[in-house]
């Protein structure tokens, strides 16, 4: 009796608006500085669910994610520098001796150019090389190295093309969005709702879509990729969905970034920095939308606080992590939940078996 | 299916007890001791940042991991060790300094992220930081909105003068301009440019390619590396092929060993083509190999063998914090003159107000190790005596040629006519 | 004699240099049990995997209703032709459980987009509910696929090639490690199922050919040795003399 | 046309540097199926194996025998990497056959670890290796010429390339490791000790990242992070060539190097990089499995 009421008001989706609720109102719990980092944290866990419907569901694992997430973070970025200069050259174009805005920036002179390039751009690449390797049925660590590959060639054009991208720098030093002060606590505050939201919604997004028939789909595909071909099922297309699909996620959180914290590089894309996404998705526990999440605002806060008290530390921890994630918890943390979760339930179930015996 | 709900009311309640945590932490801190706020009324109204009690916060902000921890690592020692003998000396304001030390991990987004911690959350009085120019455009923005001080202790390329950061590494006309007239002066006048693919490389050799120009001398060719790159036997045939008289090398970090042990290998020592450096300084020789590199040059504001009492003292001190082994070199100096920069300023001022240490910085000198410095009140860089130095056999550089007193530093060019297109293009 | 629904005509199957299939002509005829028997190597399963398109032949052609050329089709396009496949290994979905497996083999339309729409219909359920009825896993069903037992995992896998509702069912050794009662179920199973399809079947327990044949092809080499009925193919003596010998005078002393 | 034979030889001698970066992984990854992504850092302590034998040599030994020092450097890499990589086989790897992307994600965080470990030890700076004088200087061919080191790096990587094919090819220890490689359940059945044969196995691919790292030193910077730099381009090398093709990595090695350097010589450094990449990948769309194309019959 007890336990049906407790199921009521505590069903799933209750508690998830609950959390949903409870990070919306988080800015007048938070100081400017923790909200603006719990911003940060919710933007990674964005392309964290991204990644996990690709990797966790499809078993296809990208380590090249970081640049799907720059290329959404440059597209917003293009438009904020173009904000903070009036439309003007901004400071490196005219170091490198360019006297005019290049042909590639003049879109992102309109905001809202700028947003669907920046979810655009990435799902276009990431569709065209999905659709290669997918097709050619390149797949398991081949592929993971192939995008590995692409993150090596984007990085070296962007730091390489610096009349265009600032190189190295990356850019920053940005003024207004919109007309409204980037820097300012409200405008941020602003930002930290919009990322809260997206967040719900492409978490609503994602559950929705592996709850039912598709989910189960791309669980065959994970688990027997060339069974699914003989049932019918054409696992290239779907891989590629889903690819472009998180690629485009990942473009979305790119952005949202770049408006919380003010600067893009390629440091932020490259090869180490993917490689910590898929962390975050292993710690939190591949296969559940609820894992990423927590994987992604865990390790990030982990990473803030460790690295404020020991630095040199920091990278042990990080290596001892990914080991032991993966040794010893290869569900994730979710994953812990389960086991113990099962654990009970036998113990439930032999207790109600016992029940049934002496009743017969 | 009950107890899966519990997970996720688990998650709720961590997440709202760390909401109420924090909030509770960030009153604490905010809300002052209402004695001490007696106190500082008394004193003065405006806050005094970092001021807290008996000691004065002061950020530290290096790679200590990731690729850049390489070079950073030293700078930040020579920091701390500058901090602990002001503390030694009675500290600042009668207060001792305590560092705050952050890692920026070779991340420029992280760069900016700790410089947001240090200001906001620990609210520092300084920060003491970066190596790559990247770090400092990324620390640059957020010093700016919250009105903080960063003392940035690297060469660059110049073409910045923020109101919050003090540079005390040198500008472009005081290592390259120069190095490029004494070679023209006496090594020859044909060029090769050889750097890494980034910002400093780029902006450092259009401004050569200026000068090359307004000099009459020849330019034969120009080549860019990414950054990390290791095999140069390529670009190396290419600078056999131009056979120029001099290389003007502003290659980053690891290439460099690559560059000059391959350089080598090919046959080509320093009586063939001269290699002048930008970035080589005695830390980095030892990575090299002194054997390798010998008798090539290098343009700095500081060598560990610069001869002055003060700079004699800090080996000394440098060494017996650091070992006998330790080295010191031109941003190593750089970032330890800056503290005590930055020291004077607040005595001289009073308090570590930001606004109040920047008016009372202004035309401040320090007798630093390669000689004295001056801050330079129009643009905040400092005032420096330039060198050109070989290396030699022990890894040490010797110097070749110094200016006869500091050079104002120019980081637009203003001073030079032939600059006045790159200056230009950036006045827009 | 009826139509054939499958023409196999001169197929090669090349593997650098090893013809595991060589000119081979075949033909499957419906609502027929044809069992394919032969000594290990003799190319059954090369066959299977020919018709699927699991391996590509090297020449020849392969006729659907003798009018569809399948030979240059994928996989998966070959199912929708209507030919399913279950293979020897049973291959089902661990992680989903047994109403979850039938519900993705399901005959539907497999396309992306109208999966992403994809909701359940009464015809469905009904369907599925039959299926399992039919073999024996209404009790199972929410349970994953995964903790089934041996038996239940190989019906499982004919079920789900049964929901595709395919014209031709090609399985291969369907009652490996079976218990008797397992196969006589498994057996009876596949004569319902052949009323209104071809069922082509890999087999090597005899036993099991001799009851519920009704055409038996013997391959040896990559080639067709003889086919016909199961009686027939114990008196051929050429038969005997590759492959059967022992095993039929065993077969006809019992 | 001494601008074509100094390409081309360019182009052979950075062969032959990835030839012997890869020849390690070719074994672990090609064979085994483990994705190795501690491989850079075994690199990295070959390198500083050498750095500290230097340095004995420097302390210890007279003057005149210094040159030996890197003579003795080679073995003992080999050695020390071997037994790290047995260790890392036998406390990690073991575990994680079966999920090769787990290998993967592990094998990376124990690089971190290890890259942390050197900067510990050693500190963050580059530490410098003096090159044997046997190995400064050049071949002189008129106009041209070849360094010394480049050669010595290319005869090492052919002499690693013979030694593994007698090693596999020719003695009772290398073919119970195809063996193991090609069928492990019927070697195990044929009493073949599969868990000695992984650990044998692992060991030998891991030593010659250790010999690679020993001869890096001559050509670049070492340091904690030196490992990274090359780690991709040795996954690429073994992937272009075909995995558990040795001989595929051979010609993968020599083309991608020969290819490289032709374009960087034409165009630049930063180009000539991504135009590898891309033809790579073009290149992998064509042929999936690399230039050696081992078919077989099994199930996926």
């Amino acid at each position: 009796m007890q336990n049906t009421i407790y199921q009521k008001i505590w069903s799933q989706r209750v508690i998830l608006n609950l959390i949903f609720l409870l990070l919306l109102a988080a800015p007048l719990f938070l100081s400017d500085f923790r909200l603006n980092l719990l911003g940060k944290f919710l933007a990674f866990a964005i392309l964290a669910i991204g990644l996990d419907l690709l990797w966790g569901y499809t078993g296809v694992l990208s380590l090249g994610h970081g640049i799907f997430f720059g290329l959404g973070a440059y597209c917003m970025a293009m438009y904020l520098k173009l904000e903070a200069t009036g439309g003007g050259l901004p400071d490196f174009m005219a170091w490198s001796g360019m006297s005019e805005l290049p042909l590639i920036w003049i879109p992102f002179q309109y905001p809202i150019v700028a947003i669907i390039l920046g979810i655009l751009l990435p799902a276009i690449i990431a569709f065209m090389l999905g659709y290669l390797t997918f097709r050619n049925r390149i797949s398991g660590v081949y592929f993971t190295i192939l995008s590995q590959a692409l993150v090596l060639v984007v990085v070296t054009l962007f730091v390489g093309s610096q009349n265009l991208t600032g190189g190295s720098s990356g850019l920053t030093n940005f003024n207004t969005f919109f007309g409204f002060s980037v820097n300012s606590a409200t405008t941020q505050t602003a930002f930290y709702i919009i990322t809260v939201i997206v967040l719900g919604l492409v978490f609503f997004l994602s559950r929705k879509l592996v709850k039912g028939r598709f989910g189960k789909i791309l669980v065959g595909i994970r688990d027997g990729e060339n069974r699914m071909r003989f049932l019918g099922y054409s696992p290239s297309a779907y891989k590629t969905f889903i690819y472009t699909l998180s690629a485009a996620i990942a473009g979305l959180a790119g952005m949202l970034f770049v408006l919380q914290v003010g600067i893009i590089s390629p440091t932020m894309i490259g090869i180490i920095p993917s490689i910590e996404m898929v962390l975050w998705v292993a710690l939190g526990g591949r296969g559940t939308l609820i894992g990423p999440v927590i994987g992604a605002v865990l390790v990030n806060a982990a990473k803030t606080g460790f690295s404020e008290s020991y630095p040199d530390i920091w990278t042990y921890f990080l290596g001892l992590l990914f080991v032991l994630v993966v040794v010893f918890l290869p569900k994730g943390i979710t994953g812990l939940f389960e086991k113990w979760n099962d654990r009970r339930k036998k113990q439930d179930v032999s207790s109600s078996v016992e029940v049934e015996k002496s009743y017969s | 299916m009950r107890k899966q709900n519990f997970f996720y009311l688990l998650i709720l309640g961590l997440l709202a007890s760390f909401m109420v945590a924090c909030s509770a932490a960030d009153n604490a801190a905010n809300a002052t001791d209402p004695e001490e706020e007696a106190v500082d009324a008394t004193e003065e109204s405006d806050s005094n940042e970092g001021s807290d009690g008996d000691t004065i916060k002061v950020g530290i902000l290096h790679s200590l991991s990731g690729t850049m921890a390489i070079s950073e690592t030293s700078v930040q020692q020579a920091e701390l060790l500058a901090i602990k003998e002001i503390n030694e000396n009675g500290g600042v304001l009668g207060k001792q300094l305590e560092p705050v030390i952050e890692d920026g991990a070779s991340d420029w987004p992280t760069f900016a992220e700790k410089a947001n911690k240090l200001l906001q959350q620990d609210e520092v009085a300084t920060i003491f930081g970066g190596w790559t120019s990247a770090s400092r455009k990324a620390m640059l923005p957020v010093v700016e909105e919250h009105n903080g001080l960063l003392f940035y202790p690297v060469q660059y390329e110049g073409m910045e003068a923020s109101p919050n950061i003090f540079y005390t590494g040198a500008a472009p006309n005081q290592q390259i301009v120069p190095a490029v007239d004494w070679l023209l002066e006496n090594r020859g006048d044909s060029f090769f440019l050889l750097g890494s693919d980034y910002v400093f490389p780029r902006t450092a050799n259009a401004a050569i390619r200026a000068q090359l120009d307004n000099e009459g001398a020849e330019l034969v060719g120009e080549e860019y590396t990414p950054l990390g790159h290791t095999d140069y036997n390529t670009v190396i045939a290419k600078i056999k092929n131009e056979n120029p008289d001099v290389i003007f090398n502003t290659l980053n970090g690891d290439s460099n060993v690559a560059f000059f042990k391959q350089l080598k290998d090919a046959g080509i020592s320093s009586d063939d083509m001269t290699v002048l450096s930008v970035s080589v300084a005695e830390e980095e020789i030892k990575g090299i190999g002194a054997d390798v590199i010998e008798g090539h040059l290098t343009s700095w504001n500081y060598y560990q063998t610069t001869d002055t009492p003060e700079n004699e003292e800090f080996v000394a001190n440098y060494q017996e914090e650091y070992g006998e082994d330790a080295v010191t070199a031109d941003p190593i100096e750089a970032g330890y003159f800056g503290v005590y920069l930055w020291a004077q300023a607040v005595e001289e001022a009073g308090t570590t107000n930001v606004d109040e240490v920047r008016e009372a910085a202004k035309g401040i000198s320090y007798e630093a190790p390669n000689g004295t410095v001056t801050i330079d009140g129009d643009n905040q860089h400092v005032y420096k005596t330039v060198r050109i130095g070989e290396v030699q056999s022990d890894g040490m550089i010797s110097e070749l040629w110094q200016t006869e007193e500091p050079v104002k530093p120019d980081p637009y060019l203003d001073e030079y006519d032939w600059a006045s297109d790159l200056s230009e293009s950036l006045a827009e | 004699m009826s139509q054939a629904v499958l023409k196999l005509k001169k197929v090669i199957v090349d593997f650098s240099g090893f013809k595991a299939i060589n000119q081979l002509d075949f033909t499957v005829k419906p609502n027929c049990v044809h069992f394919v028997i032969g000594p290990n190597g003799a190319g059954k399963t090369t066959l299977l995997d020919v018709i699927c398109a699991k391996t590509k032949a090297t020449t020849g052609e392969i006729k659907l209703h003798s009018t569809k050329e399948l030979s240059k089709l994928s996989e998966d396009q070959i199912v929708h032709q209507g030919i399913s496949r279950k293979f020897q290994a049973p291959s089902i979905f661990q992680n989903l459980s047994v109403i979850d497996n039938l519900e993705i083999a399901m005959k539907q339309k497999k396309n992306l987009f109208s999966m992403m729409k994809a909701k359940w219909t009464k015809e469905q359920k009904k369907k599925i509910n039959e299926m399992l009825e039919l073999v024996g896993l209404k009790e199972v069903k929410g349970q994953l696929a995964g903790s089934l037992a041996h038996g239940q995992k190989q019906w499982l896998e004919i079920a789900m090639v049964l929901m595709q509702e395919p014209d031709i069912v090609l399985l291969d050794e369907p009652i490996a490690g079976m218990s008797k009662k397992e196969r006589d179920k498994t057996g009876e199973l596949i004569t319902k199922i052949a009323r209104d399809r071809a069922v082509l079947i890999v087999e090597h327990d005899m036993d099991f050919v001799k009851e519920y044949a009704d055409i038996v092809s013997v391959m040896h080499e990559g080639q067709l040795l003889f086919e016909g009925s199961m009686e027939e193919v114990q008196n051929d003596p050429t038969v005997r003399e590759v492959y059967l010998g022992r095993k039929v005078e065993e077969n006809v002393v019992n | 046309m001494n601008e074509i034979i100094l390409t081309l030889f360019n182009g052979v001698s950075l062969g032959s540097i990835l030839l012997l970066i890869a020849l390690g992984l070719a074994i672990t990854f090609g064979l085994m199926n483990v994705i190795n992504m501690a491989h850079g850092e075994l690199i990295m302590i070959g390198a500083y194996i050498t750095y500290v034998i230097q340095n004995i040599f420097i302390n210890y030994a007279p003057p005149e025998y210094f040159d030996l020092y890197f003579i003795i450097s080679i073995p003992v890499a080999l050695i020390v990497a071997a037994s790290i990589g047995m260790l890392l086989e036998v406390s990690l790897i073991r575990h994680l056959y079966k999920r090769p992307l787990d290998s993967l994600l592990a094998t990376w965080g124990v690089g971190l670890i290890l890259q942390q470990t050197a900067r510990s030890i050693f500190g963050a700076p580059n530490v410098g290796v003096t090159s044997p004088s046997f190995l400064s200087g050049g071949l002189e061919l008129g106009s041209l010429i070849l360094p010394y080191s480049r050669l010595f790096i290319l005869g090492l990587s052919i002499i690693c390339l013979i030694s593994i094919y007698i090693y596999f090819f020719r003695t009772a220890s290398g073919r119970r490791v195809r063996a193991v490689m090609q069928n492990r359940q019927m070697a195990e059945c044929l009493g073949v000790s599969t868990r000695k044969v992984d650990m044998l196995t692992f060991a030998i691919g891991s030593g010659f990242a250790g010999v690679a790292g020993c001869a890096l030193t001559l050509l670049g910077a070492i340091g904690p992070t030196i490992g990274t730099s090359y780690i991709i381009d040795a996954f690429m090398v073994v992937v272009v060539g075909g995995v558990g093709a040795l001989f595929g990595a051979v010609s993968g090695a020599f083309g991608i190097g020969i290819l490289n350097t032709v374009f960087e010589y034409v165009t630049n450094a930063t180009l000539g990089k991504v135009l590898i990449f891309i033809v790579i990948i073009a290149f992998l769309q064509w042929r999936p499995s690399g230039l050696v194309m081992s078919r077989s019959r099994s199930l996926d």
